[in-house]
């Protein structure tokens, strides 16, 4: 029994004293954002995450190249201390939701041309910028639904993006996925957008799409304050929004390219408001 | 005799034989035509538009000054009155500037443009000639030509390699130059070698061209240019690969072929030198071929640039039949025009019309690896890896694999049994590697 | 936090085998059968709910550069406990489970418990922490024990119930049935979740 | 410094406990083990030999049966059971090198006369559900009363009256021969076994 | 001679730590999803394993025999394995901050790896002689790292294809290694070891 | 108004081949094979060979509905898989056998992984080792050709049990393998099934389906080393032509070892893998516990492809080496 305690209390003597002066003499500099998402982490060092180990987690998550949720011992309790270690999003004010600026689906819009090649957005504009008719329009070929890690985002039977407000988490993602720029960020609570993204002038629209925005102007006469056109295409101006007076506005739109989403999703859309 | 060729490749039927017997025919101007002339019809920076609405010009004059060394003027193909300075329809389906000419059916040319003789020019005369004529690669590139005969100091150039190949199918207009103009293309080599400095130049021509390579031959004869007959095989007449079957080198990845000691020049560059240089006269012209199974008639045409494609087609008897796609180019590598309105360019080496049935319709299916592209890619890279990290925005691992090598000749396409555009993708991959590369 | 949602969260939700992907070496080495299974489930178990313990209530006191070391002493004392005891009064089950006995010491479910909620948390909730994922994990074995047996030799604790026409297929029982095996069960559970929802 | 004697002092306290603790684990365990152990070989013993009334595992004689790897002389102990003070079984380990995959040891049990009292499979590591099968009864009986004159020593397959086990004969196999050896050295050696002391 | 080659048949094919004893599974699953990874876990592997044997080795015949406490194996052995792990890391990451970034990333991984402690066990179990435990280690960690680069190079094939849903991520990577383990059972009985 | 046309990315043309189209050529070269294999196991094996097909096609068409993917079956290649499993269980397997093997190999062989294209082993093989080791019993009863006799002396596993008993092939025995190449054992068809897939391998490369790297690498470095190891020890070991016409070599490698999907891309890495093959296959006979080599050594080449791959990106155009 003494040597039993002798020889393994040695052995843990020997270790404890090899270890804390090694620690003193190699000790190297690191980023104290990384020891402390190392401190929060369960030091179990599985690679569950992918990551070598622990510390490579964390310096992954510094450096924003891992999922803050990858650690998979941990659980939810230490995504939500490295996200407070790191300061992600301090939640903003007015939370944004993203919408597509079309509602010009294959019913409503004319395509220039026939496409045949890779079925995604991306793809298709490099072919003579894409084969809808509309320069802005919606292609329906569904890099942004890809692209949505909540699954926010549906393409109708006739190919028009849907992003459905409530599951949207306002993340951008689709933002930067849509190669014609024609998602937007707005704030949740304003549910009136122009669903238009031609700068066409009106006749030419009218050739091509049976609800874009002809720059007719009467939104803006109705409500001057919520309404701006920019370039013959109207659009919300959220910053002063107002939503009576938006939908005056859009009562008056000839085309009915502005929509209340608290009403309705565009046409063929399985979202429910 | 063994032919010289080129690793990888393939050979699509060529279907020459619709217009490879059709003389040259030029394509009329009548009087109110309207001719469409964009300013960027050459790679590099585009033209500045120096006339404006309601301007009369004449037929070679100036109507955009260039900009910049790597850019070219452009001119006006007929006489008339300039009706609109504004964004057209160009080929790639886009809207860009063009000056739009309303002729007047007199085709007078400007009175201003002088020839020379070369014998009598320095090199840098000569290539102010070539450079204020706009001549760029008639090739399909459409790269300036004085540029590409400007190499600097330190690069020595040893050939002159004349890309008579015509390696894609359907089209036989430099066949048709060869035959019915030789001495104009042979003159413009004795222009280019001389502004080079270099003693050895070759013709490579696919040895499906008989008549082209006697023709050639005879013509050179004494001249100290040689004609190297090449096997059939796609892409021969790919300068990289043109280079390495005539001459046993490679251009290093990345490189230009100066960076081995070659020039290499389309035979109608050439005949376009020469009528630069000795007469003045700018590149307002080129040679077409119409073809394909929905024209009523596929001939070989002298256009003029700015002509509508309609012109083109109405002039070969209009369309037949049951139109599906139209082709600006071979089918190999050419653009698909979204309507027949878009102007001929430049660029125009063809204009294919192809019938509902030949549109390839075939939807694609998962990647087989059959390994029949990385086998017929003649720039020796995986096409497939390429295409498969590129639809996972992978750009970093598709540069790693080479992918900016590709010449996007299309091989990969024409064999994948899975019928993947693996080409679109390379273009997409290529894309983002250059502007990552930009960003840095 | 009642026991019930706890202990939902061990078996089900946070399983350490089946979600976490922890403690697979033992998981797939001894479950050629449901009582090898159990057994090592339940050898981990206590050795957890030990350490969780005994983790726990020193976690004051451990300085950091040491953390390691010494949780993996105080796991391996426990460990060698459940060797010596189970070679002294179960000496059929110690064969059976051979060198993944010594290997619990390892085993990440331990440690990972050990370091990501023994060292943070009162020693009560360490040890109801300890027993929630230590039945996690014997269920787990259980479960995987029982189909390989099951199907590979048709018998479930010993007893053939398959009846003697049945030809068992030995690939469950070997090295690859027991990838296989757990492979299918998780997407087979992966699929019942998503249709649940 | 002090961080450093911290560092040493909480270690080495853990390390020092925990051999404590396993010590007195330890000093329970040991008989139960060592008494397990025992019970092993007796069990093996009891299974093999005909009745005996004496502890054979203490009646024992070791010989030189052959060289190990590395060239030492190894030996093997033979247990003898007696009736009163005669003889009345031998048994010892054989092992079987050219199992399906690695080493197979059985205890051997033979009478006086140098036929086969019973055989138990100690150890091997073949096939679960084929090699594996050999541990079943019905395939140890075969070897009862079986001696070197009044049996052929090879599995059927082979010609001889051994039956094998279907699509794993390479097991079977293996055990025969290296019975059929042990009986030989027994024959060659008997008087050493049963008369030493 | 031919001990040792059975020894490293066996530990590197027939009987391979991760395919067919069940060791070293969880870095398998985690570590194994870009092929540098895995290249570079296995060297640190096939080093951390070596200098484990070593160690434990003289550990068990100089101190634990020596004092008939052989029971404390387990506890002496993963303190030691988990020291000279974490020891190792500290002095490549002062010292070869390029060998760190290559290796020394993958260390803390390998303490809580049963390989390790796996092969110091059966080293002692088994009754190898000093060199043979150290050729075992070799070959043993050698086998760890092909079984991880050949799942690496599937895996990096399986990320990128349609898996159906409920099989992506660990159910599709378990049944590869199954498939590999399954490849493996061809070297079954290629020696005895 | 005029007509929309069409867009696409160049090329516009098409050399014509679809992956069904080479699915039936190769379901046609194997046809030579089902004509030997029907006139020497009877109308069993046909229906063994049917019940593999309908194992195949069927768990493909269920899977991928599961899945809500289209319905790919008439490509053809789920029933080539069926066809060539169909080779590689004994002739007489049980119903249930057959189906369950051709379950395995398109379920756990194929959709798994996301079908067609996507999965790194060969499924046909997956199936074929999945019921080996499950039910070795079953797996390595065979029946003589034409007599239809039982027996589970295939030749390979007739001369690896003599080796292991005598620790040479014995002299009656020896004799008796000349009749091998008649096709005079259990299981085994001999030179006229050598001849039919040799045929069928003939119009694969004939009609550019595949290359002749994989199968010259393979047959290549089987027969070198099945040669070198008769010269050192021609009692122990067999003939090199021996290994030829026996088991499955030429089958895998003409219509297994060159499935596309599974092996390398590039002429380089096609021949490492074909003599990573030719090699395994002589060592896991001669060496191994099993008799027959030829389905794991294609397993475990399969598991080497990605990394082949890696290593044989071809040299881009253009590497000229740098002077100076
Ligand atoms: C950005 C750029 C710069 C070039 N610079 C030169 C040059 O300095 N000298 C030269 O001879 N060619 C130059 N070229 C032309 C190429 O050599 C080549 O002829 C042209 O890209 C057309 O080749 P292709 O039709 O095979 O693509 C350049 C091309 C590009 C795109
Ligand atoms: C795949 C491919 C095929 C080509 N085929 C031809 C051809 O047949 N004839 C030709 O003149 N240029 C061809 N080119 C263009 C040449 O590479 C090169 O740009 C041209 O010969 C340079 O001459 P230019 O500047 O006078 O046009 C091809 C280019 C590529 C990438
Ligand atoms: C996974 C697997 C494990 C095996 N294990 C054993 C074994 O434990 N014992 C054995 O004798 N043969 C074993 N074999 C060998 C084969 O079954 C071999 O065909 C057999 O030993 C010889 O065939 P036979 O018994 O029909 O003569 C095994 C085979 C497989 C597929
Ligand atoms: C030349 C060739 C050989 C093939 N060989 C096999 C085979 O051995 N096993 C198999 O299941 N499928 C085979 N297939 C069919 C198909 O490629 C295979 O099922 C894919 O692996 C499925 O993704 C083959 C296909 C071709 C074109
Ligand atoms: S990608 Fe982000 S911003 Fe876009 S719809 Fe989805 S959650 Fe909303
Ligand atoms: S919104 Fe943009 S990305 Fe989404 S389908 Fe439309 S074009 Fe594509
Ligand atoms: S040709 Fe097509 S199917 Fe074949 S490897 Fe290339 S991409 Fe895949
Ligand atoms: S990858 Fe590029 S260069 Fe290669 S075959 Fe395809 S298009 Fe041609
Ligand atoms: S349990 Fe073995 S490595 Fe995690």
């Amino acid at each position: 029994m003494i040597s039993a305690v002798i020889s393994l209390g040695g052995i843990g003597l020997g270790a404890a004293v090899i270890l804390g002066l090694a620690a003193k003499k190699f000790a190297v500099e690191v980023d104290p954002k990384e020891e402390a998402i190392l401190e929060v982490l369960p030091g179990a060092n599985c690679g569950a995450c992918g990551f070598p180990g622990c510390g490579g987690f964390a310096k992954a998550v510094v450096a924003g190249e891992a999922d803050p949720s990858a650690c998979s011992p941990g659980g939810s309790s230490v995504t939500a201390k490295i996200a407070e270690i790191m300061g992600v999003e301090a939640a903003s004010a007015e939370p944004m939701v993203a919408v597509v600026n079309c509602q010009g689906d294959n019913q409503k819009a004319q395509n220039k041309y026939k496409y045949l090649g890779i079925q995604t957005c991306a793809s298709a504009q490099m072919l003579a910028g894409g084969p809808k008719a509309c320069p802005g329009g919606c292609l329906g070929l569904g890099d942004c639904m890809v692209a949505c890690p909540f699954g926010a985002i549906e393409i109708t039977a006739e190919g028009l993006a849907v992003i459905n407000r409530e599951k949207c988490v306002g993340c951008k993602k689709c933002v930067s996925a849509c190669p014609r720029n024609v998602i937007t960020m707005v704030p949740k609570s304003a549910t009136v957008s122009v669903l238009c993204n031609s700068h066409d002038k009106g006749p030419a629209v009218k050739k091509y799409c049976q609800v874009g925005c002809i720059g007719c102007t009467l939104c803006k006469k109705t409500a001057e304050e919520v309404y701006a056109i920019d370039n013959f295409l109207a659009h919300v101006t959220y910053d002063t929004y107002d939503h009576e007076k938006a939908k005056a506005g859009m009562e008056k739109c000839p085309t009915k390219c502005i929509r209340d989403f608290a009403e309705g999703y565009p046409e063929g859309s399985s979202f429910q408001p | 005799m063994e032919l010289k060729t080129f690793r990888g490749g393939l050979h699509p039927p060529d279907n020459k034989k619709w217009s490879d017997k059709k003389a040259i025919e030029v394509c009329p101007l009548a009087e109110g035509d309207e001719l469409v002339i964009h300013l960027s019809q050459h790679i590099g920076a585009p033209a500045e538009a120096c006339v404006k609405k309601g301007d009369l010009v004449k037929k070679g004059q100036v109507i955009g000054t260039p900009k910049g060394f790597v850019s070219v003027p452009i001119h006006a193909s007929t006489s008339g009155e300039v009706i609109a300075v504004e964004p057209r329809i160009a080929s790639a389906g886009t809207m860009l500037p063009a000056v739009v000419i309303k002729a007047d059916g007199e085709d007078a040319w400007d009175e201003g443009l002088v020839g020379g003789d070369p014998d009598t020019m320095t090199p840098d005369e000569i290539k102010d000639k070539i450079k204020d004529a706009g001549i760029v690669g008639m090739g399909g590139a459409t790269f300036p030509t004085h540029v590409k005969l400007s190499p600097p100091e330190d690069k020595k150039i040893e050939y002159l390699i004349l890309n008579g190949v015509e390696c894609e199918p359907y089209l036989t207009a430099d066949d048709r130059l060869m035959l019915e103009d030789p001495e104009s293309i042979v003159e413009g080599i004795l222009i280019l070698k001389k502004v080079l400095g270099v003693d050895k130049a070759i013709i490579g021509i696919e040895a499906n061209k008989p008549d082209a390579i006697e023709t050639m031959t005879n013509a050179c004869a004494g001249k100290g240019v040689e004609v190297g007959a090449l096997k059939v095989q796609y892409p021969q007449g790919a300068e990289k690969q043109l280079i390495f079957a005539l001459t046993g080198r490679e251009v290093p990845s990345g490189g230009l072929p100066m960076d081995c000691g070659v020039v290499v020049q389309n035979v109608g560059t050439a005949a376009a030198v020469n009528d630069a240089v000795r007469k003045g006269i700018p590149l307002i012209e080129r040679i077409a071929t119409v073809s394909g199974a929905a024209i009523a008639e596929p001939k070989n045409l002298k256009i003029k640039i700015g002509q509508p494609l309609s012109k083109l087609v109405e002039f070969c008897g209009g369309i037949k039949g049951d139109l599906g796609k139209v082709i600006q180019g071979g089918p190999m590598m050419g653009m698909a025009a979204v309507s027949l309105d878009v102007p001929a360019t430049r660029g125009t080496s063809g204009v294919l019309l192809f019938a509902e049935d030949q549109v390839l319709k075939e939807p694609e299916g998962p990647c087989v690896r059959c390994g029949n592209c990385v086998r017929a890619c003649p720039a020796f890279i995986m096409p497939t890896e390429i295409a498969t990290m590129a639809r996972n925005s992978m750009f970093d691992e598709a540069e790693k694999l080479n992918a900016m090598d590709c010449i996007e000749c299309g091989c990969c396409t024409y064999i994948c049994p899975a019928r993947i555009p693996l080409i679109q993708s390379l273009r997409q991959a290529k894309g983002a590697i250059l502007a990552k590369r930009r960003k840095v | 936090m009642s026991f019930v949602t706890e202990l939902k969260r061990g078996i089900w939700t946070d399983n350490a085998v089946f979600k976490l992907g922890l403690g697979l070496c033992p998981a797939l080495a001894v479950t050629s059968s449901a009582l090898n299974g159990v057994g090592m489930g339940l050898a981990a178990t206590f050795v957890l709910i030990c350490s969780n313990v005994a983790v726990s209530s020193m976690r004051k006191i451990i300085p950091s550069k040491v953390r390691i070391p010494a949780f993996i002493v105080l796991i391996a004392t426990f460990v060698t406990v459940v060797d010596l005891v189970m070679a002294g009064f179960l000496p059929g089950l110690h064969k059976a489970l051979g060198i993944f006995i010594p290997l619990i010491v390892v085993n990440c479910v331990i440690l990972g418990r050990a370091e990501a909620f023994a060292s943070k948390n009162p020693i009560f909730h360490s040890a109801i922490d300890g027993v929630v994922m230590g039945l996690g994990f014997t269920v787990a074995l259980l479960v995987l024990g029982s189909v390989r047996e099951i199907l590979g030799n048709g018998t479930i604790f010993g007893a053939g119930i398959l009846g003697s026409s049945y030809i068992p297929a030995l690939l469950l029982i070997l090295p690859p049935g027991a990838f296989l095996a757990i492979g299918f069960l998780l997407g087979g559970m992966n699929k019942l979740e998503a249709s649940k929802k | 410094m002090k961080e450093l004697s911290r560092l040493a002092l909480v270690l080495t306290v853990i390390t020092a406990g925990a051999a404590l603790l396993l010590a007195m684990v330890e000093s329970v365990t040991r008989d139960p083990i060592a008494q397990q152990r025992r019970l092993v070989t007796l069990n093996a013993l009891k299974s093999v030999l005909p009745p005996a009334d004496n502890s054979p595992d203490q009646d024992t004689v070791s010989l030189v049966t052959g060289k190990d790897k590395k060239g030492n002389d190894a030996e093997t102990v033979f247990y003898r059971g007696r009736q009163g003070e005669d003889v009345s079984g031998i048994a010892f380990t054989v092992v079987a090198p050219d199992g399906y995959s690695g080493n197979i040891s059985i205890m051997v049990g033979i009478d006086p006369v140098g036929h086969v009292s019973g055989i138990e499979v100690l150890q091997h590591a073949e096939t679960p559900g084929l090699g594996a099968k050999v541990e079943e009864s019905w395939w140890k009986e075969q070897f009862k009363g079986k001696g070197l004159d009044n049996a052929d020593w090879r599995v059927k397959k082979d010609g001889g009256e051994f039956d094998q086990i279907t699509a794993a004969t390479i097991t079977p196999r293996a055990i025969v021969g290296a019975v059929r050896r042990g009986l030989e050295f027994f024959k060659a050696h008997k008087a050493e076994i049963i008369g030493g002391a | 001679m031919g001990d040792f080659f059975v020894i490293v048949v066996s530990a590197i094919l027939v009987n391979n730590f991760v395919l067919a004893r069940f060791l070293g599974l969880c870095p398998f699953m985690g570590v194994t999803k870009k092929v540098d990874t895995a290249v570079g876990m296995g060297a640190a592997v096939t080093f951390v394993m070596t200098v484990a044997a070593i160690v434990t080795w003289v550990i068990q015949y100089f101190i634990l025999m020596p004092f008939g406490i052989e029971y404390l194996q387990t506890i002496a052995f993963i303190l030691v394995i988990a020291s000279l792990v974490q020891l190792v890391e500290m002095i490549i990451q002062k010292t070869s901050p390029v060998l760190y970034q290559s290796l020394g990333i993958f260390l803390p991984l390998i303490t809580t790896n049963c390989a390790v402690l796996g092969l110091a066990v059966l080293n002692i179990q088994i009754g190898y002689s000093f060199l043979e435990s150290i050729l075992f280690a070799i070959a043993a960690a050698l086998g760890f790292t092909l079984a991880m680069v050949l799942m690496a190079g599937i895996r990096e094939r399986v990320d990128l294809a349609p898996v159906p849903k409920c099989f992506k991520g660990l159910p599709i990577a378990f049944l590869t290694a199954g498939l590999l383990s399954l490849a493996f059972m061809g070297f079954a009985g290629l020696v005895k070891g | 108004m005029e007509k929309t046309l069409y867009l696409s990315s160049s090329p516009h043309v098409h050399e014509g081949g679809t992956t069904a189209q080479a699915m039936r050529a190769v379901i046609i070269a194997l046809l030579p094979c089902v004509g030997v294999w029907f006139f020497s196991f009877g109308l069993q094996s046909i229906i063994v060979m049917l019940l593999c097909i309908l194992g195949c096609v069927g768990s493909e068409a269920v899977c991928q509905k599961m899945m809500g993917k289209p319905i790919t079956i008439a490509d053809g290649s789920a029933a080539m898989t069926g066809i060539l499993l169909a080779f590689n269980i004994p002739p007489n397997s049980a119903w249930w056998m057959a189906l369950l093997g051709g379950i395995v190999a398109v379920v756990l062989g194929k959709q798994v992984f996301g079908g067609l294209g996507y999965n790194s082993f060969n499924p046909a093989l997956i199936g074929r080792t999945v019921l080996l080791i499950s039910f070795p019993v079953q797996m390595t009863t065979w029946v003589m050709p034409r007599t239809h006799e039982i027996t589970s002396a295939t030749p390979l596993s007739e001369v690896k049990m003599a080796v292991g008993l005598h620790g040479a092939i014995p002299d009656e025995l020896k004799s008796q393998l000349g009749s091998v190449l008649m096709g005079g054992f259990g299981g085994q068809l001999g030179v006229i099934s050598g001849f039919a897939l040799i045929l069928g391998g003939g119009y694969l490369l004939y009609r550019k389906i595949i290359t002749w790297h994989i199968p010259a690498s393979f047959i290549g470095s089987a027969f070198v080393l099945g040669t070198v190891l008769w010269l050192v020890d021609s009692s122990k070991y067999p003939s090199p032509v021996f290994h030829l016409f026996t088991g499955g070599l030429l089958l895998g490698a003409f219509f297994m070892a060159t499935d596309w999907v599974t092996t390398p891309l590039t002429p380089k890495g096609m021949l490492i893998f074909g003599t990573g093959c030719g090699v395994l296959t002589i060592l896991i006979r001669i060496f191994g516990g099993y008799p027959e080599g030829v389905a794991f050594s294609i397993l475990l080449m399969n598991a080497a492809t990605p990394i082949i791959d890696r290593f044989t990106v071809p040299k881009k155009f253009g590497l000229v080496p740098e002077k100076g």
